[in-house]
């Protein structure tokens, strides 16, 4: 890997000669809770102030960018027994600043499933492609446990990866592209000042973890607690909104409908991301519903999340950033399922 | 100073620009691409199932579609939806696909008002398949319930293409009332013709009945099974193919000789949406067909 | 066209087609005479002022919304604006201009549902717009677009063309980002050249030639064109606070109405586009005056089916209006929506100007904040004593000219739909 | 009109106001540029928002409104009678709607306090299907004419509509909306049926559960958590009372 450093004055002009000819897309803020404190959104940018580049999280992540949460994979013009069927795979490029360590590592695991195994996703290949990715560092906060789950560090999937060591940025370079822009604007060699300071603040980021996970053994419990008493006492406070699932870095699942437009001469076929925790995620034709009961479904998100991610790819779905814990309304978070089940176990 | 990020165009890849195959599974490829298939014929089987011929339409796709018994299709009314359907005819068949339809919801019932002539949209062929060749040089039991045969016929029109390849083989075919039993038309030909033993029972007769009646387990009374020497292909409900492979299992028959069809619902067939998943399993792909202990060892299978 | 004897006339219409709730019109005429006239209000009511009391303030402006499905953002607007001149919120100056935004597309989308589909039909001789669109699907287009930048405008300013949400008690929800208020700028300029050839439409139609002296009720502006709040003005020389709205109405009941009437200094008066505009024609935007001169309209017009032509004038004002808040609001760099307040006991009212008149919302509130009493007066239960006196007299004059009965009938119905009459709405 | 080789029966269609706003009714007419593709799909034959012509005779009638008066009955009768398809058209339809809020009262105090003496028939306020059966219950106040022209083009192609189940938090979430509940508003979103594109939470308002409750909802996790959040008992039956969308159900207060 190569690393470079840039300025802050230099990544200011480097983010504005980006946005010159290219859609960027940063954390904006966007609103204000209940206590005052910002809540953060990854928006295109049109101008450089209003990147937040102290941002703490965003409450969606920035997976819409790769899997939007509706696409239309094809569509039609219908004649009276014919059709005629357009794909397009079109994507312009564009560039995300800011995106932290377990978003990019959420991507990879999504490469895993959308570029690397059978049927490659031609769509979220050509948004892959198409998309320069500007990571950055940042303190763990209070909840984050990507470090459980092997997510804090990044050494692939992004173009740049940035980490803030005062006046400048310490750079790590992840491609081409990515070579080409800190070149262009103003990239300096890493002095032993630099390589200094980058150390101490990968230092101080690694003891400034709060929440930790134990999720050593979780794969083999969702086997061993299949019919724990943990499901239904989670499962009786879920509602079912799938709200998890939408902010979640790396739930995928989705479906597909096809609907035609008024005059019956043009239909779209089109994926909507689902979650597998709405009530009709598992029905069949004639209403037969495999997963009926909300702790049920529950039990197949981590299910899927922990152990046959795992048993497919040697990872967990997770990538530790607690959205879905922050969204939950119901409070169900990964660390409190997950803690329940291990002492569960040792009961 | 700007920089213009050039646009990395995947369409212009050579392997977009070819005939989709669905069978390179590894291929980045059109994979919403449909081959458009005319219907030859349509036939009410029941009142709830018809049967469909369909020709796809473009000759390089008709020739580049190849399929193995067990495997399924996405077929689609554009506008209207998609839906899995398994194979039902002969996979050496390369004029025509044949499927069978139950009328069961939104996209089943707009296919069922199709007539010939009409049009359709295939993707696949997707799945798992029976091993067929691996059964090679032994019996061969065909078990199936209900609708069960569908997917169970394009293994017998296997068998009769590759005859000589097997020892014994036997159809056993269960339905609730006679009417329901489907295909009946070709049960003569696949006795005489195809040299197949076949027994079927219902659970409801009517006067017409003079066959036995019960659960299909009890057509294991009529067959000689030699545990050490057949393989078995269960098709039909869950609850059916539990009995029959307990059955079986009870008869030594080893789990990984027995395979069965799973049905789920999916939405891609490639392995993407997760409809069909159950932890790391997905029945579009790692399916529809499993051999029984693999379906022991799924979480909710049945 | 005139004929000598004086045949009976007996007019039943059940249900009067082509506005919003249920009328009937009944005429009866014998030996020219004039036995019987009415218009009979028969929506049924739902008792709002019922249904207010108990709810908290917050719920207040979403169900005067209910009200009315045309006109709910102008119900909206009083309902809220109500409680805060009670609790004497001052709202930020970004505020009142989406709300001002958000009620000029309203009227624009009312007053082109209005002329396009409700009207049009009668000046081209057909029941409905349906068959209006194969033959003339350039006037459907004029409406069209019209409709569609006010409901785009709706949804940006109001949340929704229908029952809107964004108005909550001190402000709004939100402010419009630059992106949505550049691309509805666009739309409008795109809009504007429609609006002309509705002009070009409308300007050589015949509406019937009927006149009506009476008292025109509106907000009174001070040399502009006032929709939300200020002084209530009468054309007879009427000039009262908002506070004193009872003043203005003086409802009372009828025995074949399930909505009160109200009448000022005579027996009757009219609110809606023809009052406003008989009342403030100084303050139109000098385009839309521009237009009325095209129009050979003076500022004070006494033929009800003028009430038409004034609603055209308006969709000029409102879009050009519209045209300048949108842009002052691009360059403001303010960002206050809503202003913080205190629940009180309290009394409030608030007047606005709907797209068919002078529309008013009481509210008395209790020290929790929950509404004890409320009181709507609706504008088209201003205006049925003036269409019951305006057909008595049209009635008069056509069967005085010997016209035929299917003709009296339609023009009684023209007249009845030219006050582009909210029914349910007024019996609310 | 033919569909990839099926013939598509044209429908008549009749759209009927009871008590209510027209709203609905107003959304139908709304959305202009698709008006002359839904007339070509189906005839309205009795519409009287927005026409006068009565020709009668239809296969589908879309009825807005609750149903108040013993003549409404009578009317709503003579509908399900005629139509081979009856569509419940909105909250007020479907639910009684904000309209409910009047049976807090006896209705003689509500006629009392908006008429005084006048004599006013009405009674009391009931859901279409408290007094015919509904095929159909399309949701919301107002309906989404998006929904709506997709509803009739289920209804064309003969095909069972199947709405939402799961509940506004999805489409919420779709739509990246930061949470009202964080910010501090009462939201309804969980327990709503989805399908209007979470209209309300996009504009920074809570959801008011105009739809009806999604399939299975969890009441008690909600109360529960609504409680969490500080919302007074009086505040949530406030809410869940407003358009009657969760009367039956034993978990959530009720607006006294």
């Amino acid at each position: 890997m190569l690393y470079k450093t840039i300025t802050k004055e230099n990544f200011r002009r480097m983010i504005e000669g980006l946005m010159e000819d290219n859609d960027v897309f940063g954390p904006k803020w966007r609103d204000r809770d209940k206590n005052g404190d910002k809540v953060y959104r990854f928006l295109k940018l049109n101008d450089f102030d209003e990147l937040q580049m102290d941002y703490t999280r965003t409450y969606s992540s920035p997976k819409n960018f790769f899997i939007p949460f509706k696409e239309t994979l094809s569509t039609y013009d219908l004649a009276e027994t014919e059709w005629d069927q357009q794909i397009r795979y079109t994507v312009h490029p564009r560039v995300i600043v800011g995106m932290r360590a377990c978003d990019i590592n959420a991507l990879r695991k999504l490469d895993e499933v959308m570029v690397k195994s059978a049927f490659p996703n031609p769509y979220y290949f050509a948004r892959r492609r198409n998309t320069v990715i500007i990571g950055l560092d940042h303190e763990p906060l209070e909840d984050c446990f990507c470090r459980s789950v092997n997510a804090d560090v990044v050494f692939k999937g992004f173009d740049l990866f940035l980490t803030d060591i005062g006046a400048k940025y310490f750079v790590a370079i992840g491609s081409d592209t990515g070579y080409r822009i800190v070149d262009r604007f103003g990239g300096e060699e890493v002095s032993e000042a630099d390589q200094d300071a980058f150390k101490s603040m990968k230092k101080r980021i690694e003891s400034k973890f709060k929440t930790q996970v134990d999720v050593t053994i979780v794969p083999e419990l969702m086997d061993l607690e299949f019919e724990s008493e943990v499901w239904e006492r989670w499962g009786d406070k879920c509602m079912s909104c799938g709200s998890c699932a939408m902010v979640c870095p790396t739930c995928y699942c989705y479906g597909v409908e096809e609907d035609v437009d008024l005059s019956f001469t043009h239909a779209a076929k089109q994926r909507f991301l689902y979650s597998c925790n709405l009530i009709d995620f598992a029905m069949v034709a004639g209403d037969h519903n495999f997963r009926p009961e909300p702790h049920i479904r529950l039990k197949y998100r981590y299910y899927h999340q922990f152990r046959g991610f795992v048993e497919a790819f040697n990872q967990s779905l997770c990538v530790g950033c607690n959205r879905c814990g922050v969204a939950c309304l119901a409070g169900i978070s990964p660390k409190a399922v997950i803690d329940d089940l291990n002492e569960t176990e040792q009961r | 100073m700007t920089l213009k990020i050039p646009r990395y165009d995947i369409n212009r890849e050579p392997f977009m620009t070819q005939t989709p195959d669905f069978n390179r599974k590894s291929q980045l490829l059109q994979t919403e691409r449909t081959y458009k298939a005319r219907i030859n014929a349509a036939i009410q089987l029941t009142p709830e199932e018809k049967l469909f011929q369909i020709q796809i339409l473009d000759p390089k796709e008709r020739a580049q579609f190849s399929c193995l018994p067990g495997q399924f299709v996405m077929v689609e009314l554009p506008g209207c939806g998609e839906i899995a359907i398994s194979i039902s005819g002969s996979c050496s068949n390369h004029e025509f696909i044949e499927i069978c339809i139950r009328k069961v919801g939104k996209v089943t019932g707009m296919i069922h008002r199709l007539e010939a002539g009409a049009m359709v949209g295939i993707r696949g062929p997707f799945g798992t398949h029976f091993p067929m060749r691996e059964m090679n040089g032994s019996n061969v039991l065909l078990i199936a319930g209900g609708l069960g045969i569908v997917p169970l016929r394009s293994s017998i029109y296997w068998v009769n293409e590759h005859r000589p390849d097997y020892k014994d083989v036997t159809i056993l075919y269960g339905a609730r009332t006679p009417k329901l039993l489907l295909f009946d038309y070709q049960y003569e030909e696949w006795r005489k013709v195809f040299n197949l033993t076949m027994h079927t029972i219902v659970e409801e007769p009517d006067e017409n009945w003079t066959g036995p009646v019960g659960l299909i387990t009890q057509l294991f009374d009529q067959v000689p099974i030699d545990p050490d020497d057949t393989f078995a292909i269960v098709c039909g409900p869950p609850v059916m193919f539990k009995f029959v492979c307990d059955h079986l299992s009870a008869l030594g028959l080893p789990m990984q000789r027995m395979f069965v069809s799973l049905e789920r619902r999916m939405h891609c067939g490639m392995g993407k949406c997760c409809r069909c998943n159950v932890g790391s399993t997905f029945t579009c792909l790692d399916g529809p067909v499993f051999d029984y202990w693999s379906v022991m060892n799924l979480q909710e299978a049945i | 066209m005139k004929v000598a004897v004086n045949q009976p006339v007996q007019i039943e219409v059940e249900h009067i087609a082509r506005v919003e709730g249920h009328g009937n019109i009944k005429i009866r005429v014998e030996d020219g005479q004039l036995i019987e006239c009415s218009w009979e209000v028969v929506e049924t009511p739902r008792f709002f002022e019922k249904m207010f009391q108990g709810l908290s303030i917050e719920a207040a402006p979403l169900l005067a919304a209910r009200v009315c499905g045309i006109c709910s953002i102008s119900h909206a607007l009083a309902s809220v604006r109500a409680i805060e001149r009670g609790l004497g919120v001052e709202i930020p100056a970004m505020a009142k201009s989406v709300r001002l935004l958000a009620k000029h597309a309203e009227t624009l989308q009312s007053h082109a549902l209005h002329l396009f589909f409700l009207v049009a039909p009668d000046l081209l001789g057909v029941g409905s717009v349906i068959p209006l669109m194969k033959t003339h699907p350039e006037l459907i287009e004029i409406a069209t677009r019209i409709k569609r930048y006010a409901n785009e405008a709706s949804d940006l300013f109001a949340g929704r063309t229908s029952h809107p949400m964004v108005f909550k008690i001190g402000g709004t929800t939100q402010r419009p980002r630059k992106s949505q208020l550049l691309s509805l700028r666009e739309d409008l300029a795109e809009t504007a050249p429609y609006l002309w050839d509705a002009l070009e439409a409308f300007k050589d139609i015949n509406l019937p030639d009927f006149e009506r002296e009476t008292e025109y009720v509106s907000l009174g502006g001070n040399g502009d064109y006032p929709f939300i709040g200020g002084d209530l003005v009468s054309s007879d020389g009427v000039r009262k606070s908002e506070d004193e709205y009872r003043a203005m109405t003086n409802e009372y009941m009828v025995d074949h109405s399930t909505s009160k009437f109200a009448k000022l200094s005579r027996a009757s008066f009219a609110v809606g586009a023809l009052s406003r505009f008989n009342n403030n024609f100084e303050g139109l935007h000098p385009i839309a005056k521009e237009v009325a001169q095209e129009l050979g309209l003076q500022s004070r017009i006494d033929n009800p089916y003028f009430h038409n032509l004034a609603q055209l004038v308006e969709c000029f004002h409102v879009l050009y209006e519209s045209k300048e808040l949108i842009d002052e609001l691009i360059d403001s760099p303010d960002y206050e929506v809503a202003t913080a307040y205190e629940i009180r006991a309290c009394e409030g009212v608030s007047a606005i100007e709907a797209p068919r008149g002078i529309l008013y919302h009481y509210y008395q509130i209790n020290k929790q904040g929950l509404i004890e009493r409320a009181d709507c007066v609706i504008p088209t239960g201003q205006n049925h004593a003036n269409i019951q006196h305006d057909l008595e007299a049209l009635v008069t004059q056509m069967t005085a000219e010997g016209r035929e009965e299917s003709e009296i009938s339609l023009s009684a119905q023209m007249l009845v739909r030219a006050y582009d009459p909210c029914i349910s709405c007024s019996v609310h | 009109m033919k569909y990839l080789g099926i013939e598509l029966p044209k429908p008549k269609v009749a759209v009927f106001g009871f008590t209510g706003c027209e709203g609905c009714q107003l959304q139908l007419a709304n959305n202009e540029q698709n008006l002359k593709d839904l007339f070509e799909l189906v005839e309205v034959v009795d519409f009287r928002l927005i026409s006068s012509d009565k020709l009668g005779g239809y296969d589908i009638a879309f009825v807005e409104g609750s149903i108040t008066t013993d003549s409404d009955v009578e009317a709503l009768k003579a509908i399900r009678a005629q139509a081979k398809l009856l569509v419940a058209t909105g909250a007020c339809a479907c639910l009684g709607g904000v309209n409910n809020l009047r049976e807090r009262f006896p209705l003689p105090d509500a006629v009392a306090e908006v008429y005084g003496e006048h004599k006013i028939e009405s009674g009391q306020v009931r859901r279409v299907a408290d007094v015919v059966p509904a095929d159909i219950e399309l949701p919301g106040c107002p309906i989404s004419k998006l929904e709506f022209e997709w509803l009739v083009r289920q209804l064309v192609m003969g095909v069972e509509p199947q709405f939402p189940r799961y509940p506004v938090c999805v489409e919420c979430k779709q739509r990246i909306n930061t949470c009202v509940m964080d910010m501090g508003i009462l939201c309804l979103g969980p327990i709503t049926r989805a399908g209007c594109n979470a209209v309300c939470p996009r504009n920074r308002a809570g959801c008011w559960g105009c739809r009806g409750p999604s399939e299975e909802a969890n009441y008690e996790s909600l109360v529960e958590i609504l409680r969490e959040h500080g919302f007074s008992e009086a505040h949530i039956a406030e809410r869940v009372s407003f358009f009657n969308a969760f009367s039956g159900n034993q978990v959530l207060p009720v607006l006294e």
